[in-house]
């Protein structure tokens, strides 16, 4: 099958606001013409609800804010190839991060969902049913090695299909002087 | 006398005000003299408060923003007034070695303090130094001007629990 | 032997979401939990920023809408600052959000929803998405990708960027639009409303082959919430709210955000970071709401652009009273594709397009605003306190598919009894409650972002789903 | 004026006698980055951003502070350098709460500027999130310690352009901040003229007008004014 | 004063000395005092009132006699006979040491054996006084020759004389960098015009460190008389001491001094009657390590903030107010005297090829003599720390010697038989420093030492130049991941090159060798961060290992 001669690409969205996935799509209908030299094997646009083995390349948006993050994040650099750190939250933390400066989420929490820990979501018995936040909001880098970073909020549309076309290339990427953070 | 038209009105028209003008005089008014000033200052009032600075700064002739940031520039320096008491805790590294950390861990721990704080009471502040000179006794706390060598948590915290039970 | 079937994450929806739903002992639907997963704390990291940064800080809150963020944050900056903006500001304003609405439209529609109703809900997952669409159905996805570009584009050319411009700003706007600028949108229009046009007679086709969807995504009575004009037209932005009831009688019209914000109240449940916003008046049972494209038609005596309410009047035949069928939130939302392409046109042959008047300049005025957009999924309000030097000092965000949330969970409920059967428990039973789930186009990145600052009640649920104890906060 | 003669990477340049190698540097479009350099106001040399190589000497110097001595060979580039340079861009960025993304200065930012022409595309050290606060008591500026860099020029130009010395450095290390007068809200000082030149030269978003979302900063009027005020000459 | 008028006191108290039948010196360094020496001389004094020996017992407070841990130490002779040392004494004791004097029976325990290498094995120059003179008592210090090496300087030698006997001895910087010192003194000499300055360094910020105190503290004139032959050498007429606000003593003590040598003409104007003017004022140093860099100090005796800036301009060039200055460390000053008493090439028959005299070193750690040693300069390692330190108690291991305190490094057992001296330090990763001498045993983790400082240095840092500033913040946060054992090899490598960053590119001596103890460390005792960081263990048993997220 052609398909399996085709790098296998990835894209994932961790904590942060999807607008590097966003930026994603604005490549419009190169994307088209993207998904003809790649095979598209897990994204949230697909059905695919377990990360694949094998994976060439993931996009990895947004930055480690609770523990299914974490824990999907540690999947993804177990099962991928080139790990590319998708725009500024994967990058440096960003806005997701914002509320590290406040310490422990615990405040952070209780200023939306009262202090009675018994009902905040996520703490104690409650974190059955939604991941508890982690202690600090972590960037790709501090968890997990990173391939290649990819930063801009959101990167702009021109420079992740640069990227992208490099990587599915098989090329090393040298973005140079062409990315900034922001 | 020009310092005492510039007498901000909340500063304490007592000796101590004499005394500061004495050795700002001394100083023939210089801005270099700042830091001896302060040290002046602080030993007269215990500690710099914001009048202070503001009434030193215009006598030395010294911008409001260099006197506060001198002052808050060196750990000697303190803006907010000390405790009754105060517990200085050697950090020197041959205090450290022998354990220091333990001790200042132990006296944090007891008093609810971190270093460089004061009992909500008043009565003691706890207080960090770099190295007070007397390694060959290490550990060294002081015990307000009372330097104790070869100090354990146990007699430390002896120290400062008889403070806080009379202050 | 009961058992609890787990959907995670749920996908083709903007946003990090389980569903739970337990199984008694013969296998039928006992209950079902919509979970938000996903918690950032925008409310507490802003305080003590200045309420003119929101613009900027709060559009990152989503990067579908960062538009209709940026636009509720410059209208409650607006408020602080006690000024009535230049009206070549409020035009272009509202000129971007509708450029807006009408990308995350086509996103909700081509990109997420679209790969069900052409693939079917039974095809494989592996290619039941928008790259399967386009290989069975080309010209579609590309009509698609290019309707959605086109918005983008209207955005990119007016606020700079495309994904986070920071072009809004308390008082007005920084950049007016050029003439060129004008004209290279107008130039895209007729392509894009030929597509808006063809998608719905083709929906509309498709519609017979729904009527199961139709009956069971979510269908039931509940109250609508959107914006209307003075005239009670349709509007998106710089309007008042309009309050419906399931029978269509207008409880409370011509709210402006303050007086809407206050009617309202939220409940929380522990599983979930998502909050559920009611109508304080009836309680969180009775006093669910909806919100959104099927919100804003239902609530609005018309569109007041020719094709659109041509098509409203076809929407409307469905339903007797307002359309209580969540599966038309599609419908709706290529109607409003229609309206925003039609609308943009409007405002956009208008001599204030081009006017250069467009920020107010002043002090803080005020220390608390309130603001409002309608972004693509419905009602967003921002409301800022502010101290005397404009630092934020209590941030409340309450967003749209908040308030969609209580609708939503119902509707989980509702299919999972129609389709959720444990004896034969297929993937694309499964996928059909995540579509309901993708009618109401939850942005759920947005969503958990709603403060509890509101008048709260906290419902203690027990295990058989009883109400133990409700405990509730003042404002 | 004698004119001193040295090899600046390899090729011969000429200096008016006392030039720093930054002025020779930047006369002979040679890039060296800076960010505590400002034109028109004193050396500092404390971001280290400018530091070369002299032969002969086995210290870096900073090219801001280094006066040209005839026949002195130096390098402005090398591979170490340039390594140097971008792991002190990533420590300021590590060390405050810098996002871009939602900052003033957006594209418009020094720091920002030379980490893209670095390449520095991430930051490898754990940000230190302080928790930090702004002064927005000034009728017309805000100050946001979380995008300082300690580059003190805003201290620089108040004493020695504007001659009131509003703004000054307290504590120390980490902890330094800028502050004016006596640690008190911008809006109360004494003795700010509201002249608005700390804004201007500040290279990030750290000092910036109050309700723009995009700074629009003109760096070069203070050196402008500088020379109005000195040589008479209004040129800009 | 004339010189003929110091004569005369010189022999009048030469005389009172001869006449009295004992001299009891107790030691009046902080390191006593704080054991209670103070009551014990107070005892002392009430008990010859008491027996009624006014007229043939002295009791003096002197300088550090050595033995920190043995304090409060007492010191008794007795006309020829070799002196008495006593440890641990008490005022009770004191009072039994008098009582025992007219019958020349002097109690028998606490008893310190003179013999012992910790004496026998020192060559005391700058420590000299110690036991013999009066720290408050300026006749004490003239009896004993103090301010002859002045008066000869004034009388016979001129400046460039004076430059060329320091330059001759090859004495160096005593304060760490080891700088040479004749040639420091000729850059200032040759400096253009009136104005110069010259400053005592006496803000001994090393932790560990307590060399220049003790000296401050025992014989402050020495300091004085070096100061001002320096100031005649230069052509300078102000000088300051910037003294540690920490030592209290010390400056009560200056104040003393400065006093007194301005009543006899030694200070102030026409020193001797000669044409050579010289004042000495303090300045209290406020508790900033950095001010003991010299742009930092110049900086805060100015009354700023102690921020260093670049140099060049060297203060040798443009110190204080832009005028050339001098500045040399207390023990460097304690050196001169001597050197021109003996002359300069007497000096430098002591030490090695490159480090001449003697250094003091201030023995602290796990090392049964805690305290003051003064030695000559190539000295092997080993036997200061075996002999005269007399070795590792509780029968534990010799791990390592700290030298140089923030700025030096840990030289472990396999460089124990190193001579001491400036480039051998320097070779093996460490630095002389100012003296402080620092012993650990297996109780000690190096890593956690390395943080220890690295943790210094973070809080220490003036927070001008970024790579001191950020780079001391980051590099103690990675070193704190090690010692919790979540640090990855990656961190290590981060480590390594901030480490060099911050040597290389840092503005001040503060941060360009803030590293040091951390590079040190990982050369000596890579295998210790390996056990960290590989196997989550911490061979001392000193980190926690708990794994928790160090922030």
């Amino acid at each position: 099958m052609e398909s399996l001669t085709r790098p296998r690409v990835a894209t994932v969205w961790l904590g942060g606001c999807s607008g590097c996935h966003m930026s994603l799509l604005d490549l419009d209908e190169r994307l088209l013409d993207l998904a003809e030299r790649m095979h598209l094997v897990y994204s949230p646009f697909m059905d695919i609800k377990q990360f694949p083995e094998h994976v060439d390349i993931a996009l990895v948006e947004g930055a480690v804010a609770n523990e299914d993050n974490a824990r999907l994040l540690r999947l993804v650099r177990s099962r991928t190839a080139v790990l590319v750190a998708f725009g500024d939250c994967a990058v440096a933390g960003n806005v997701t991060a914002l509320r590290n400066p406040l310490g422990d989420p615990m405040p952070v929490l209780a200023r939306s969902y009262g202090t009675d820990t018994s009902r905040i979501p996520g703490v104690g018995a409650n974190a059955g049913s939604v991941p508890p936040l982690v202690p600090k909001v972590h960037m790709l880098r501090s968890l997990v090695a990173v391939d290649y970073y990819l930063p801009g909020c959101p990167p702009p549309a021109d420079l992740i299909f640069f990227v992208l076309s490099e990587l599915v290339a098989g090329r090393t990427l040298n973005l140079q002087s062409r990315a900034t953070l922001g | 006398m020009a310092t005492a038209a510039a007498l901000p009105t909340k500063a304490p028209a007592d000796n101590r005000l004499k005394m500061l003008d004495a050795a700002m005089t001394r100083h023939r008014h210089q801005p270099d003299a700042l830091i001896e000033i302060l040290h002046t200052a602080q030993e007269l009032y215990g500690y710099l408060d914001l009048d202070c600075l503001k009434y030193v700064g215009r006598c030395l002739k010294v911008p409001p923003s260099r006197v506060y940031g001198v002052a808050t520039f060196y750990n000697v320096f303190t803006l907010k007034p000390r405790g009754e008491h105060t517990c200085v805790v050697c950090l020197g590294t041959a205090c450290y070695v022998k354990g220091t950390a333990t001790i200042l861990s132990a006296l944090e721990r007891e008093h609810h303090l971190e270093v460089g704080g004061t009992t909500p009471d008043g009565t003691l502040s706890l207080v960090s130094a770099r190295c007070l000179g007397a390694c060959g006794l290490a550990p060294v706390l002081v015990f307000d001007q009372e330097i104790a060598g070869r100090v354990t948590a146990e007699t430390a915290l002896a120290r400062t629990r008889n403070w806080m039970e009379q202050p | 032997m009961s058992k609890t079937i787990t959907i995670e994450p749920v996908s083709r929806v903007e946003g990090h979401a389980k569903i739970t739903i337990q199984l008694d002992d013969q296998g039928h639907v006992l209950d079902t939990r919509f979970h938000v997963l996903e918690f950032r704390g925008f409310e507490a990291f802003c305080e003590g920023r200045h309420f003119q940064e929101m613009p900027a800080i709060t559009s990152r809150i989503c990067g579908i809408c960062p538009v209709s963020h940026m636009l509720a944050s410059a209208d409650a900056g607006d408020r602080l600052l006690a000024v009535e903006i230049p009206d070549t500001a409020l035009l272009l304003r509202r000129v971007v959000n509708l450029a807006q609405i009408v990308q995350s439209h086509a996103l909700s529609f081509f990109y997420l929803s679209s790969p069900d109703m052409l693939l079917g809900y039974d095809a494989d997952p592996a290619t039941r998405n928008v790259l399967g669409v386009a290989r069975l159905n080309p010209e579609l996805a590309r009509r698609g990708i290019r309707l959605r570009q086109f918005g983008q584009s209207v955005i990119d050319i007016i606020a700079g960027k495309r994904i986070h411009p920071s072009w809004a700003v308390a008082g007005g706007v920084i950049a007016a639009l050029s003439p060129e600028g004008r004209d290279l949108i107008l130039a895209g229009l007729p392509e894009a409303l030929a597509t808006a046009t063809s998608t719905l007679e083709w929906f509309r086709g498709a519609l017979d082959n729904h009527t199961m969807e139709v009956d069971t995504f979510g269908h039931f009575p509940t109250l609508f919430l959107g914006m209307v004009s003075p005239d009670g037209t349709l509007e998106t932005y710089g309007g008042r709210l309009r309050l419906m009831d399931a029978t269509g009688t207008i409880i409370a019209d011509q709210l402006d955000a303050k007086a809407a914000k206050a009617l309202l109240a939220e409940q929380v449940e522990p599983w979930s970071y998502l909050k559920s916003p009611y109508y304080a008046p009836l309680g969180p049972v009775d006093g669910a709401y909806r919100v959104g494209p099927l919100a804003r038609l239902n609530v609005a005596d018309r569109c007041g652009t020719p094709l659109a309410d041509e098509e409203l009047h076809r929407f409307r035949a469905r339903a007797s009273g307002p359309v209580l069928a969540s599966f038309h939130y599609h419908y709706a939302r290529l109607i409003e594709i229609l309206y925003g392409l039609e609308r943009i046109g409007q405002l956009l042959d208008n001599a204030d397009a081009l006017g250069t008047d467009i920020l107010a300049r002043a002090s803080r005025n005020r220390t608390h605003g309130i603001g409002m957009s309608e972004a693509p999924r419905g009602t967003l309000f921002h409301d800022y306190t502010v101290d005397e030097n404009g630092l934020i000092t209590r941030l409340d965000l309450l967003i749209a598919t908040g308030q969609n949330n209580l609708a939503m969970n119902r509707t989980v409920t509702q299919i999972a009894k129609a389709f959720v059967d444990d004896a034969h428990l297929t993937e694309g039973m499964l996928n059909r409650v995540e579509a309901g789930i993708r009618a109401f186009d939850p942005c759920l990145s947005c969503s958990t972002h709603a403060a509890g600052t509101m008048p709260l009640v906290v419902d203690l649920v027990a295990a058989d789903g009883s109400v133990l104890q409700t405990l509730s906060r003042p404002s | 004026m004698s004119v001193t003669t040295l090899t600046m990477n390899g090729t011969l340049v000429s200096a008016a006698e006392g030039a720093t190698l930054l002025a020779v540097a930047r006369e002979h479009h040679i890039p060296i980055p800076t960010l505590c350099h400002f034109e028109g106001l004193s050396e500092v040399g404390a971001c280290r951003l400018c530091l070369v190589e002299v032969e002969g000497s086995n210290r870096l110097q900073a090219a801001c502070m280094t006066k040209a001595v005839e026949g002195m060979t130096v390098t402005t580039n090398s591979e170490t350098l340039r390594s140097y340079r971008r792991q002190i861009v990533e420590l300021l960025l590590a060390e405050r709460n810098h996002v871009c993304a939602v900052c003033v200065a957006n594209h418009t930012c020094e720091l920002q500027n030379l980490a893209v022409s670095m390449g520095v595309h991430h930051v490898r050290y754990e940000p230190q999130a302080p928790q930090l606060s702004m002064d927005a008591s000034h009728p017309r500026w805000i100050l946001d310690h979380n995008r300082c860099v300690l580059c003190t020029r805003c201290v620089r130009v108040c004493d020695e352009i504007e001659g009131a010395h509003t703004w000054d450095l307290m504590g120390r290390g980490r902890h330094t901040l800028v502050i004016s007068d006596l640690h008190e809200p911008w809006g109360q000082s004494e003795s700010c003229t509201s002249c608005g030149k700390c804004v201007r030269v500040c290279p990030t978003g750290a000092l910036f007008e109050k309700g723009t979302s995009a700074t629009n900063k003109d760096p070069h009027f203070v050196t402008y004014l500088k020379m109005a005020r000195e040589q008479k000459l209004w040129n800009r | 004063m004339i010189a003929d008028d110091l004569a005369a006191v010189r022999e009048r108290e030469r005389t009172a000395i001869s006449l009295s039948t004992a001299r009891i010196a107790v030691c009046s360094a902080a390191g006593c005092i704080s054991t209670g020496g103070a009551a014990v001389k107070d005892a002392l004094g009430a008990a010859v009132i008491a027996h009624n020996l006014s007229g043939s017992v002295r009791v003096l407070g002197t300088g550090c006699l050595g033995l920190c841990h043995a304090g409060p130490l007492m010191r008794v002779t007795r006309g020829d006979a070799e002196p008495v040392l006593f440890t641990k004494t008490t005022p009770a004791f004191a009072e039994r040491v008098i009582a025992g004097l007219p019958s020349g029976v002097l109690p028998l325990e606490q008893r310190c054996d003179l013999q012992q290498p910790f004496f026998t094995r020192q060559h005391r120059i700058v420590t000299s006084d110690a036991g013999i003179v009066d720290s408050e008592r300026i006749e004490d210090y003239l009896a004993a020759g103090g301010y002859t090496a002045l008066e000869r300087t004034l009388a016979e030698l001129h400046p460039e004389d004076v430059v060329r006997e320091v330059s001759l001895s090859g004495l160096r910087g005593r304060g760490g960098a080891g700088y040479p010192t004749g040639l420091k003194w000729s850059t200032v000499a040759k400096a253009a015009g009136h104005g110069t300055f010259i400053v005592c360094n006496a803000d001994e910020g090393d932790p560990g460190a307590f060399m220049d105190r003790s000296v401050l503290e025992g014989d402050p004139h020495r300091v004085l008389e070096g100061m001002a032959i320096a100031a005649y050498a230069v052509g300078a007429e102000q000088g300051y001491i910037y003294v540690r606000g920490e030592y209290p003593l010390a400056i009560t003590r200056l104040k003393t001094a400065i006093r007194q040598a301005e009543r006899m003409q030694l200070l102030g104007h026409r020193i001797l009657d000669s044409q050579f003017n010289f004042r000495i004022d303090l300045r209290i140093g406020a508790g900033a390590f950095v001010c003991g860099e010299e742009t930092a100090l110049i900086a805060s005796i100015e009354g700023k903030r102690g921020m260093p800036r670049p140099r060049p301009p060297f203060p040798a060039e443009a110190g204080l107010w832009g005028r050339p200055t001098l500045i040399n460390n207390v023990e460097t000053y304690a050196n001169i005297a001597p050197i021109i008493l003996h002359g300069g090439a007497h000096y430098a028959t002591l030490g090695t090829e490159r480090s001449k005299g003697t250094k003091v070193f201030a023995l602290a750690g796990r090392i049964v003599n805690t305290g003051l040693v003064e030695v000559p300069m190539g000295m092997p390692l080993g036997e200061i720390i075996f002999d005269i330190g007399g070795g590792i108690p509780d029968e534990r291991q010799f791990k390592a010697a700290q030298t140089g305190g923030p700025s030096g490094g840990c030289i472990p057992a396999a460089h124990l038989d190193l001579p001491v001296d400036y480039e051998a330090l320097a070779g093996i990763g460490s630095i002389m420093g100012s003296g402080g001498l620092i012993v650990m045993d297996e109780t000690s983790c190096m890593v956690d030492v390395a943080r220890y400082f690295m943790e210094f240095c973070r809080d220490e840092s003036c927070g001008k130049c970024v790579p001191c500033r950020a780079g001391t913040v980051q590099m103690h946060g990675l070193l704190t991941k090690m010692t919790h054992g979540t640090a990855t090899d990656r961190d290590l490598a981060l480590l390594e090159q901030l480490a060099e960053l911050t040597t290389r590119t840092s503005l001040c001596g503060l941060g360009q060798t803030a590293a040091n103890p951390v590079r040190s460390t990982l050369r000596h005792f890579h295998d210790e961060y390996l056990a960290h960081i590989h196997d989550h263990v911490c061979p001392a048993g000193v980190c926690a290992m708990n794994g928790e997220d160090p922030r």
